[in-house]
């Protein structure tokens, strides 16, 4: 658990410092706005039907940029050694760098939802409680397999292909159960009409969490 | 040795298939002849899902005990397991065409076999961007458990999914209560197709330890 | 597992036997078998291309060896990798340095990821001893390539490493941070901990070594105490072992 | 209900080619290293 820590402390301090990651997702967030616009046309009833894929597109789009980078760090230096020669369980680690991760999807997808509530004129104040349970519910499904599988790719070449390849459809299920409680979500319905949707995301979250952890160690051997 | 005559053993029992499907089954009342294709969809969708069963024990193994064997097994049912549902999907769209009128339609039963085709791809594609024999076997295996743990998961989303947008499906053997020879038809294919897969299965690991052996 | 190292059964810190790596069809190591006791320093000549690297990363449980076996602080580091970690330091081409957190931060780091006690004085210490404590919080990115092998050595100052493997140490270092360098390894050795440095360069790499050892072809062609080899004893069996089949192939 | 014989041939005809072409590889790869393996041995 303090190993955990430690990753999390680190991965935030150097990221503070650096701004590498966020400032490149948050301005790509904004072009994901514009292109968004560009492609449906200025109708806002035409957006708003969308609005729930919208939302999921745009944070899975920056999460396979997250989740790409999260152990490039650790290649500078051969840091990776360090991580595979600490002794213990390592699935500290995973832990450390999904949290990292979670944290990082939760300032993006902040702000994608502050700009779709300007530039679309949106008022997501009353569904927020409901929309954050969603969000979170899913973000965790997404970064879990997307932690795994970014340290998976992050010793390969071409992991900028291979990452989507293998994430966009082992995440189809969370991606589906978002959007569906997104939806019912944003129409003002009770968080009930979509129980079974948000059981089906947590059992999904649940199921990634644990193949993660468990089979991590395998991954960072590199 | 066994590979032969386990091939030989498939090439038998397929040309029973087929005579199955085309010689004893009748003609189906509401969807006429084009129903035969259900004799080559529906074993081949179940194939598909023993081989990724094959696929995750193989991964486990190797994580485990740490045998290329493992793996060869894991890449030797991904292959034709991708075959498979290769096959599944062209035979459903095919069968839905004259049915629906349309090549695809989202029927949950061909979305999420796409969607584990997709995954399974992918899993191929990985296997060929690492050369390192243990690294490539570890991040397969990894990314083949996650998948078999996947498949329930998919299953159920997609099939949600479309519960919202319309009624159950007509293809596959849940549609209506089956007659007899067309149940005997299914499942002279069905054993048809796993002997065929034993077969790819014990071919492809041959060829795959033979590969290992002249790699050193 | 440390309670058990302080009796005599263990003092063989390496026991290697047969080691073998291929890559396809060409071996890497064919066939390298060593032993080091505690307190004792290896040096690992070799020019370069020959395995060094890929022998060290065998002995630091980083790297399978393809057959052969391999014992560390007593335990099989091949069926049980996790059980010699915490008896392993490694400072190799990486200096496992973050280069957006200072030197403290990187050592707190290192420190509880290794299950050290990280207090800020201890830190202080290792930075002191490293001569690094006037730059203890700038950010590593600054520092020198030096620095940072010396940020690499405070790191293993803090560990309970009993093993540690040095891959192309003296590289990049001037005459006093040889000497320094050669100095914090002999204290190492002193203290009880087993040596083994990988170089191309004897000049540098000899002065700490208890044995030296040439690695040529991917296997070891001599291994001797260091007493008995004059410099010029070793310079010409260098070039003859070790430089011979390698501009003959 | 119209028979529809050809989409009942082509689902069938594509599946024979995808699995008839996928074990020539195998069959082809099986045969290289045979004679690989003769090689060596000799």
């Amino acid at each position: 658990m303090r190993r955990a820590w430690i990753v999390v402390w680190k991965d935030v301090l150097s990221e503070r410092r650096s701004k590498e990651s966020l400032n490149a997702l948050v301005f790509f967030s904004i072009l994901l706005l514009f292109v968004f616009q560009f492609a449906l046309g200025p109708e806002r009833a035409r957006v708003e039907a969308a609005l729930p894929g919208l939302l999921w597109l745009g944070f899975i789009l920056s999460g396979l940029l997250a989740f790409g980078r999260t152990f490039l760090v650790e290649r500078e230096n051969d840091c990776w050694e360090g991580l595979v020669l600490t002794p213990g369980d390592k699935s500290a680690i995973y832990v450390g760098k999904l949290a990292g991760n979670v944290l990082l999807m939760a300032v993006v997808e902040a702000v994608l939802l502050v700009l779709f509530a300007v530039f679309f004129g949106l008022d997501f104040t009353g569904v927020l409680p409901g929309l954050s349970l969603v969000l979170a519910l899913g973000t965790l499904g997404l970064a879990s397999v997307g932690t795994l599988f970014g340290a998976i790719t992050a010793q390969m070449r071409a992991r900028e292909l291979l990452l989507p390849v293998l994430l966009l459809p082992a995440v189809v299920p969370i991606l589906l159960g978002s959007v569906s409680a997104t939806q019912t979500v944003l129409l003002g319905q009770p968080l009930a009409e979509a129980a079974a949707w948000l059981k089906l995301l947590a059992a999904a979250d649940v199921v990634y969490l644990v193949v993660g952890l468990l089979t991590f160690e395998f991954v960072l051997e590199g | 040795m066994a590979a032969r005559v386990l091939g030989w053993l498939a090439a038998l029992a397929l040309v029973a298939g087929l005579v199955a499907a085309f010689g004893y089954a009748p003609r189906e009342a509401v969807q006429g002849n084009v129903q035969r294709i259900m004799y080559l969809h529906v074993p081949a969708v179940l194939t598909a899902y023993l081989a990724f069963g094959l696929v995750f024990l193989g991964s486990l193994g190797y994580l485990l005990t740490r045998r290329p064997g493992w793996d060869r097994l894991a890449l030797a049912a991904a292959e034709p397991g991708v075959l498979f549902t290769g096959i599944t999907i062209a035979s459903g769209s095919i069968w839905g065409k004259p049915t629906w009128g349309t090549w695809w339609t989202w029927d949950a039963r061909l979305t999420s076999t796409a969607v584990l085709f997709l995954v399974y791809v992918g899993y191929l594609l990985l296997r060929g961007m690492v050369d390192e024999p243990d690294r490539r076997a570890r991040a397969a295996a990894v990314v083949g458990i996650l998948g078999a743990a996947n498949i329930p998961i998919v299953h159920f989303s997609v099939k949600w999914w479309r519960a919202l947008h319309q009624p159950a499906t007509i293809l596959g053997p849940e549609s209506s209560p089956i007659a007899t020879p067309i149940a005997l038809a299914l499942f002279t294919n069905w054993i048809a197709f796993t002997l065929l897969f034993a077969y790819l299965l014990a071919k492809r690991m041959q060829i795959a330890r033979l590969e290992d052996m002249h790699a050193g | 597992m440390r309670e058990r190292a302080a009796s005599p059964a263990f003092d063989l810190m390496v026991q290697a036997e047969h080691l073998r790596k291929t890559y396809g069809p060409t071996p890497v190591l064919d066939g390298v078998s060593l032993e080091l006791g505690a307190g004792q320093g290896l040096t690992l000549l070799g020019p370069n291309g020959t395995g060094k690297t890929t022998l060290l990363r065998i002995l630091a449980t980083l790297l399978r060896p393809t057959s052969g076996s391999l014992r560390i602080a007593g335990a099989d580091a091949l069926k049980e990798p996790e059980a010699v970690r915490g008896a392993i330091d490694m400072v190799g081409h990486g200096s496992w340095v973050y280069e957006d957190l200072s030197a403290m931060e990187n050592l707190r780091f290192w420190s509880i990821m290794g299950g050290h006690d990280a207090a800020q004085t201890r830190l202080h210490t290792a930075l002191e001893e490293v001569e690094l404590d006037t730059v203890a919080d700038q950010r590593a990115r600054t520092f020198s390539a030096g620095m940072k092998r010396r940020l690499a050595l405070a790191r293993v100052l803090l560990g309970r490493a009993r093993l540690l493997l040095l891959d192309e140490p003296f590289t990049g270092l001037d005459r006093a941070g040889r000497k320094w360098l050669g100095e914090f390894l002999m204290s190492f050795k002193a203290r009880g901990g087993a040596l083994i440095v990988a170089t191309h360069s004897f000049d540098a790499g000899v002065g700490v070594a208890d044995r030296v050892a040439i690695l040529a072809g991917g296997r070891i062609v001599l291994d001797r105490p260091a007493a008995e080899l004059g410099p010029d004893d070793l310079r010409r069996l260098y070039d003859e072992l070790a430089m011979g089949p390698e501009t003959a192939s | 209900m119209p028979d529809n014989w050809s989409y009942v041939f082509s689902a069938y005809g594509l599946a024979a080619v995808v699995l008839l072409g996928y074990w020539r590889r195998l069959a082809g790869r099986a045969k290289s290293l045979a004679a690989r393996g003769a090689r060596r041995a000799a």
